[in-house]
């Protein structure tokens, strides 16, 4: 190893950083530490000048490490490395160590010791970066096919297009037929028009596409692999079989909570939206003269916090409908906070109003009541604006009902290790900036799994995972980052602790093939399969094998930094 | 066996605290506490590594030794780690390292492991205050450079 | 053979996305901006919601890729002049306006923007500060390079006589005054559209007396005022006395949901105004913010538990209520926020320290002049029309065109990037049926 | 039944002579009466050499990895817990099941030299023979025979030993030991230590530690500790500073500790190997008895069985404080 030339960037990231932590004067202490060649503060790191003086500053102090002190490498990391690559420095030759988030932000009262941290923050990072190593990725192939778990309109639209970009699609369906939750609707909002036909063309175009491979009814079983290669078993009409896909979208939707509240399922004339909606497309709803409907059933209250979003719209078209079938009939909705958001909603909102759709606005604290015993008579309410109870006539109660995460789930997460959030539904990698990517690369989500959607959003979902899960399938090669485990096969004594706590079942003993080694049992790893938790180099007893990136050399040094040891 | 007590009595004892957080919660969680800016003691330095697995008992000890007054391990959630079960290699070998420990005399709170997910920015700094805390009242770590 | 290449038009966050999505895809695409930087609104914002992300901390990274990516070719202070061709094979004239500086030569350093004496409102600052003639946007700006402003540069408008110092200091050698607009063409296959937001103005609605009231603001001064790189450092600062508020009251629906102004509701301010709320009370701990709204939109997720955070544990008050007028307390300059309590109907007021409107979003100003470049149909309030709303979402009337962000509807972040990346799907599929 | 001398000869020379092995590893008869030494035989004919008796102390098991190459199976005696670290190195892939040939020997109980010795209060040469009589050894020495009580002289890990008889072998000799009698609570010094408090714990190892000489005796013969390159020997990264004051040798002892968790079977080598009477034992049944208590694993028992910190339930235990 050449002798290491540390180069430290130090950022005030404007004044988040040099607000807090005496930014020079951890540039000085930087100065002094072991093997560091030059150090400096920039007002932002990130910005194109930080980055041309880590450039600059490679190249004049020939620098074969490079150290930024700033905020998070979850963010940006690739920034830095792409920088120091693009100055012929191998990326992994870079070390980030946060002093924002770790340092500034959380210790705004207490300068001196902020300050204190953050240089020995970066005297850890200093300590590991003398260690590093230069890497090369792992480049792998990317099968050019796709999976897209679902077929309702999120995974159709995905589907659609990609096969209409040239590539291979495995829809997978478990049920019989395609068109999801759309199926069950009478009409949609806003357009107000009956799904069928609209469903139906989409379904064709699905059904005779011939790049579509249809596997209905059918569930997913298993999928193992990584990005570009898995390998996926499913269960099509009791039958086993198996494809291989470079990609996967889940778009599986969610389930309408049918509710234990206002006496649903006791009283006759209790229904959700999704009941009445049945009846109408059935044509078997019958006499009607007193409508009430009711919003946020089972939403938006403490044991399950969150808005369903569609909700609202739903009860407009419906209460619309109720009103366009019978004009005579009487129609309320009590709702609490109205979300028709942005332009259609709102003048969707404004025309049931002027259809003679009565809007009354009731709080959580003074939920309605249901009046009758064997059938809804009455719904009494507290009306805020008026500030008294109404009692208004019912002969046809309807509950909106929050959408609600599938059963499965829980099972298809472990299946394809991508995580759960909030409420049970699937939970994407950052919720403003990568809505439809899971942190797994090559597994992506759409439509109502993710959140509440209506058919626009979710359709725009499908698309948006389509054209993240085009990029691999286009570039055809994706790189592994190299922070996957290696083995020396010199010092393993094959115990096969490593085969036993990999989860990805990446290590195998096999007789080595190097020279001098021949015919020794040791430990190798698939490159293709590491995804780099480094289980196997904690668990390793004499260390054989290392993670690149976390090395126990690189995390010694850092302890010891920290405590003051070399 | 009757010892004297040597328990120093230290004022404006600040003790020093390593954690090693997993990339995809704890770490993150930490990121959250600090964009949400929760304030909190300035005891302890984050090791970032990608998996709670990949923290090894000898790191452990080793700071320890060198005289760090306490070591956490902060992971995702059981049931919720990125590599599916890397957690729970880590729960298990934690279960013996600290009974271990506490049996040459280093006091349980020395060696933490604690869950804290992506969203956990509240419970991150919790944690980080009450180990704090904790570790503040127990002194100074007396098996740092003992000869 | 040539890449496919792909007209971006709008370098905000949408326009990003889309950009990065189809450049990852192996298209050319070629992002018009025609402001000095990329970022677009977004790069304003202080915090995001629901999670408080430092907003400038995750558009960064995405403005740097985009601005380094071998397949996006970034033309900011350009602006589309014409389009002609057929859907697949779309000839466009687009204008690069002439900034004076050389991109290649200027390094950001900012000596010019120190020496040059001539100042104007700036716009990043949202009013709330000045920026000189020769001005980088914001720190992170990308490209990182400098632009004289030809409407109040001396130089420029004095023929080269006077002033020049810009020319004097740059050590770059940078400053080139000899630059003339240039028109470049391009031939794409596909077009985006990303042109997002303007901010509806409030003086409009006078019973509020913004403009007239110095303590009355919009939620985007207030962003910028609460934010770390805004002009006050992240104090606030009310307009009249640079005192810092004690108590602040945002106003929702400021010509939204308003039949004199625009009827549609703007989707964001609900949660902008709890957002802008929280910041305050963690900068001041004693701070009372009030939020004065229709109906609390909070449809995306975690923002229920966002608004249940702001009361419970920064204890912002939120009243449903649209107030009817503000007044001034001449005494201090204190807004008197008038109001009619909804239960007890009573006609009351509330002083505070300052108060904020969350005025309505409308699309952007270039939209007329781009719909009638490209014969695109607009709707009732200039947003772009997606005939088929539901099930394509993203198509125009003109097959090959895209609409994606708030320039065709009213939507939050996340919901505009999915749209970025559903256009660059729809692009990327057009153009693939085109071979 | 029990083994004796004369029937570990004849099987073993049988098992030459049948081509059952083609090396043997036993015990014969060392320097003074009270040491045997393990023995390593090509043939048969120096059968005649191998003794059996309670002075076979040494766990042999450990040189079947120096015969990894040879030609033909190797022959091993092993007693209840040299069997059980014979199951570790199967686990572990150190060693060949096809190319080992055990030898079983119920054993009850090692007598422990040095306590003999003071017990009597005689030198090592005045002893001429140590022989098994149930619940205590008859020792003769010059002046004549004396029974003594085998609780007085045993060795540690027999006096808490519940695998008497080998877990695993190919023959066995002598009649199978179900328990002994004089085994009771086998974490009883490990709860007396626990018991104490954290000063107190610390006054008493860093009185242990402090006479470590870091001779490495204890790690090179015990039998699990089989790594080619141990950790305590690198370079880079340096592990351990050369000093051996307390901090550094407890981290050498606390790392060993917890290198042979849910892979120490108690045999004992390592204590018996310190030419500092370190308690080392103790830290190892200490987590012996964690994992047990903890995961319900016992060591050495079922090569099939997975290791206990390569595994994990769902349901483990998830209390910290």
């Amino acid at each position: 190893m050449a002798i290491p030339r540390i180069g430290v960037f130090i950022c005030h990231c404007g004044t988040n950083i040099g607000g807090v932590v005496n930014v020079p004067e951890v540039v000085e202490y930087a100065k002094g530490l072991p093997y560091v060649v030059h150090a400096e503060a920039n007002l932002y790191t990130c910005s194109e000048e930080g980055i041309s003086s880590i450039k600059n500053n490679i190249k004049e102090h020939n620098l074969n490490r490079v150290v930024v002190a700033s905020c998070t490498p979850r963010t940006h990391q690739p920034l830095f490395r792409n920088a120091c690559a693009d100055a012929g420095l191998n990326p992994y030759l870079f070390e980030f160590v946060n002093i924002r988030e770790h340092c500034s932000w959380i210790h705004m009262q207490n300068r001196r010791e902020a300050t204190e941290k953050a240089k020995e923050l970066v005297k850890m990072g200093v300590a590991k970066a003398r260690w590093l190593e230069a890497q090369e990725e792992f480049e792998s192939e990317v099968y050019p096919a796709a999976m897209v778990i679902g077929g309702g309109v999120a995974g159709m639209s995905a589907a659609l297009n990609l096969a209409n970009q040239g590539f291979e699609v495995h829809l997978v369906e478990k049920e019989p037929e395609l068109g999801g939750r759309l199926l069950n609707l009478n009409r949609l909002f806003p357009i107000n028009k009956a799904p069928d036909e609209l469903v139906e063309s989409i379904v064709k175009a699905v059904e005779s596409h011939s790049k579509i491979k249809l596997h209905m009814p059918a569930v997913v079983k298993a999928a193992s692999g990584y990005i570009g290669n898995f390998d996926v078993s499913i269960d099509e009409d009791g039958q086993e079989t198996s494809f291989k896909v470079g990609v996967i979208i889940v778009a599986t939707g969610a389930q309408v909570l049918k509710p234990e509240l206002y006496r649903y399922g006791k009283l006759a004339n209790v229904l959700t939206h999704l009941d009445l909606e049945q009846r109408l497309k059935d044509g078997e709803l019958g006499e009607f003269q007193n409508v009430v409907m009711i919003n946020c059933v089972g939403a938006r209250i403490p044991e399950r916090p969150y808005c369903s979003r569609l909700c609202c719209m739903t009860a407009i078209k419906n209460a619309a409908l109720m009103k366009e079938i019978n004009p005579e009939a009487k129609v309320y909705v009590l709702h609490r906070d109205l979300m028709t958001y942005g332009v259609e909603f709102e003048e969707y909102y404004r025309k049931a109003k002027e259809a003679g759709v009565r809007f009354i606005r009731y709080t959580p604290s003074k939920p309605p009541k249901v009046v009758g015993t064997k059938k809804v008579k009455s719904v009494k309410v507290y009306d805020e604006l008026m500030d008294m109870e109404v009692e208004l006539p019912c002969d046809l109660l309807v509950l909106a009902t929050p959408l609600i995460p599938n059963d499965d789930n829980e099972e298809l997460s472990r299946m394809l290790k991508v995580p759960i959030g909030d409420g049970g539904f699937f939970l994407e990698a950052h919720v403003k900036l990568r809505p439809v990517e899971f942190a797994t690369d090559g597994i992506y989500v759409a439509g109502t799994c993710r959140w509440p959607a209506d058919i626009r959003e979710s359709v725009a979902q499908g698309y948006a995972a389509a054209s993240e899960a085009a990029i691999p399938l286009r570039q055809g090669l994706v790189k592994v980052e190299a922070i996957t485990a290696t083995v020396d096969p010199r010092i393993c004594k094959g115990c096969g602790t490593c085969v036993l706590v990999c989860p990805f079942d990446a290590i195998e003993l096999k007789e080595s093939k190097i020279r001098g080694l021949e015919g020794k049992i040791v430990a190798e790893v698939n490159a293709a399969l590491c995804k780099g938790c480094g289980l196997c180099a904690a668990a390793c007893p004499n260390r054989a094998i290392q993670q690149r990136g976390f090395t126990d050399v690189q995390l010694l040094s850092m302890v010891n930094a920290l405590s003051g040891k070399r | 066996m009757k010892l004297p007590d040597t328990k120093e009595v230290q004022t404006e004892f600040k003790p020093k605290i390593l954690a090693f957080c997993c990339n995809w919660c704890a770490y993150a969680g930490a990121d959250l506490a600090g964009v949400s800016r929760f304030q909190m003691p300035t005891n302890v330095r984050v090791i970032r590594v990608m998996c709670s697995g990949r923290v090894p008992p000898e790191l452990v000890i080793r700071a320890l030794a060198n005289g760090l007054d306490g070591v956490m391990i902060l992971g995702c959630h059981p049931g919720e780690c990125h590599y599916s079960e890397g957690n729970y290699l880590t729960r298990r070998r934690a279960h013996v390292l600290k009974r271990l420990l506490s049996y040459i005399g280093i006091e349980p709170d020395r060696f933490q492991l604690r869950w804290v997910s992506a969203a956990e920015g509240a419970k991150f700094s919790a944690v980080v205050k009450e180990a704090a805390d904790k570790i503040t009242a127990l002194g100074p770590n007396r098996w740092g450079d003992k000869r | 053979m040539a890449k496919k290449s792909v007209l971006v038009i709008g370098g905000g966050i949408a326009g990003i996305q889309s950009a990065l999505d189809l450049a990852n895809m192996g298209f050319q695409v070629y992002l018009v901006e025609k402001t000095p930087s990329i970022g677009g609104r977004m790069s304003q914002l202080d915090k995001t919601f629901p999670t408080n992300d430092c907003s400038m901390c995750i558009l960064a990274p995405k403005m740097i890729e985009a601005g380094r990516h071998p397949n996006i070719k970034l033309l900011t202070y350009s602006e589309v002049e014409e389009v002609a061709g057929d859907p697949g094979k779309f000839r466009v004239k687009i204008r690069k306006k002439a900034r004076s500086v050389d991109e290649e030569k200027c390094t950001g350093c900012g000596v010019c923007m120190q020496k040059c004496p001539y100042k104007t409102d700036s716009e990043f600052q949202v009013g709330l500060a000045k920026r000189k003639a020769a001005y980088i946007t914001f720190p992170q700006a990308v490209p990182n390079v400098a632009t004289i402003d030809p409407d109040i540069c001396i130089y420029i408008k004095s023929e080269g006589k006077k002033c020049g110092a810009c020319i004097k200091f740059c050590d770059a050698g940078a400053i080139d005054f000899s630059q003339q607009d240039r028109i470049i063409e391009v031939e794409v296959g596909s077009i985006i559209l990303a042109t997002g937001f303007d901010l509806y103005d409030p003086s409009g609605l006078e019973e509020y007396g913004y403009g007239k009231i110095k303590n009355v603001i919009t939620a985007m001064q207030f962003e910028r005022m609460i934010s770390a790189s805004g002009p006050s450092g992240g104090q606030l600062q009310r307009p009249s006395d640079g005192k810092a508020p004690k108590n602040l009251a945002f106003i929702q629906c400021v010509g939204s949901r308003d039949t004199r102004h625009k009827l549609y509701c703007s989707s964001v301010c609900c949660m902008h105004a709890t957002k802008e709320a929280i910041l305050a009370s963690e900068h001041y701990p004693d701070l009372k913010a009030f939020i004065f709204y229709t109906d609390m939109r909070a449809v995306g997720k975690r923002f229920q538990e966002y608004i249940a955070r702001a009361e419970q544990e920064y204890k912002v008050t939120y009243i449903r209520s649209r107030p009817s007028e503000i007044t001034e307390n001449p005494d201090n300059g204190n807004p008197i926020v008038w109001y009619e309590e909804t239960t007890a109907r009573n006609r009351t007021s509330m002083e505070v320290d300052m108060v904020v409107l969350c005025q309505a979003m409308v699309p952007s100003g270039e939209q007329k002049k781009l719909s009638e470049m490209l014969n695109l149909k607009l709707n009732a309030y200039q947003f772009v029309d997606i005939p088929d709303r539901l099930f394509h979402p993203v198509d125009t009337e003109i097959p090959g065109v895209f609409a994606c962000g708030f320039c065709q509807a009213p939507q939050d972040i996340p919901d505009s990037v999915v749209q970025a990346s559903a256009a660059a799907a729809r692009a990327a599929e057009f153009m693939s049926k085109e071979k | 039944m029990k083994a004796t001398s004369e029937e570990v000869k004849t099987s073993v020379k049988k098992l030459f002579e049948d081509g059952s092995i083609g090396h043997f590893i036993g015990y014969e008869m060392g320097s003074d009466s009270l040491r045997v030494t393990p023995c390593f035989l090509k043939s048969g004919q120096a059968a005649s050499r191998l003794v059996w008796n309670p002075l076979c102390a040494n766990n042999l098991s450990k040189y079947l990895l120096d015969f990894g190459k040879v030609e033909g199976k190797v022959g091993i005696m092993v007693k209840g817990c040299d069997s059980r670290s014979v199951v570790e190195l199967l686990k572990e892939h150190q060693i060949d099941r096809d190319k080992v040939f055990i030898v079983g020997v119920p054993c009850s109980g090692i007598v422990d030299r040095e306590k003999l010795l003071a017990v009597l209060g005689v030198s090592p040469g005045e002893v001429v023979a140590v022989e098994d009589d149930g619940d205590a050894f008859l020792v003769t020495i010059k002046e004549g025979t004396r029974r003594v009580k085998k609780e007085q002289v045993l060795r540690g890990e027999c006096l808490v030993c519940r695998y008497p008889t080998p877990v695993i072998y190919d023959m066995l000799i002598g009649e199978a030991v179900s328990s002994l009698p004089w085994v009771g609570d086998d974490y009883s010094s490990v709860k007396e230590l626990e018991a104490l408090s954290s000063e107190e714990k610390e006054r008493y190892w860093s009185s242990e530690l402090s006479r470590c000489i870091r001779c490495y005796a204890c790690r090179n013969i015990c039998p699990v500790c089989t790594c080619v390159e141990c950790i305590f020997d690198k370079k880079a990264p340096r592990w351990l500073s050369k000093a051996s004051d307390v901090s550094e040798n407890l981290v050498y002892h606390l790392v060993r500790a917890f290198h042979v968790a849910g892979r120490c079977v108690d045999c004992g080598e390592c204590e018996r190997a310190c030419p500092m009477h370190i308690p080392l034992r103790s830290l190892n049944k200490k987590v012996e008895k964690d994992i047990l208590e903890l995961f319900g694993y016992t060591a050495g028992i079922d090569v099939e069985q997975q290791p206990p910190l390569t595994t994990y339930q769902a349901g483990d235990l998830d209390e910290f404080l």
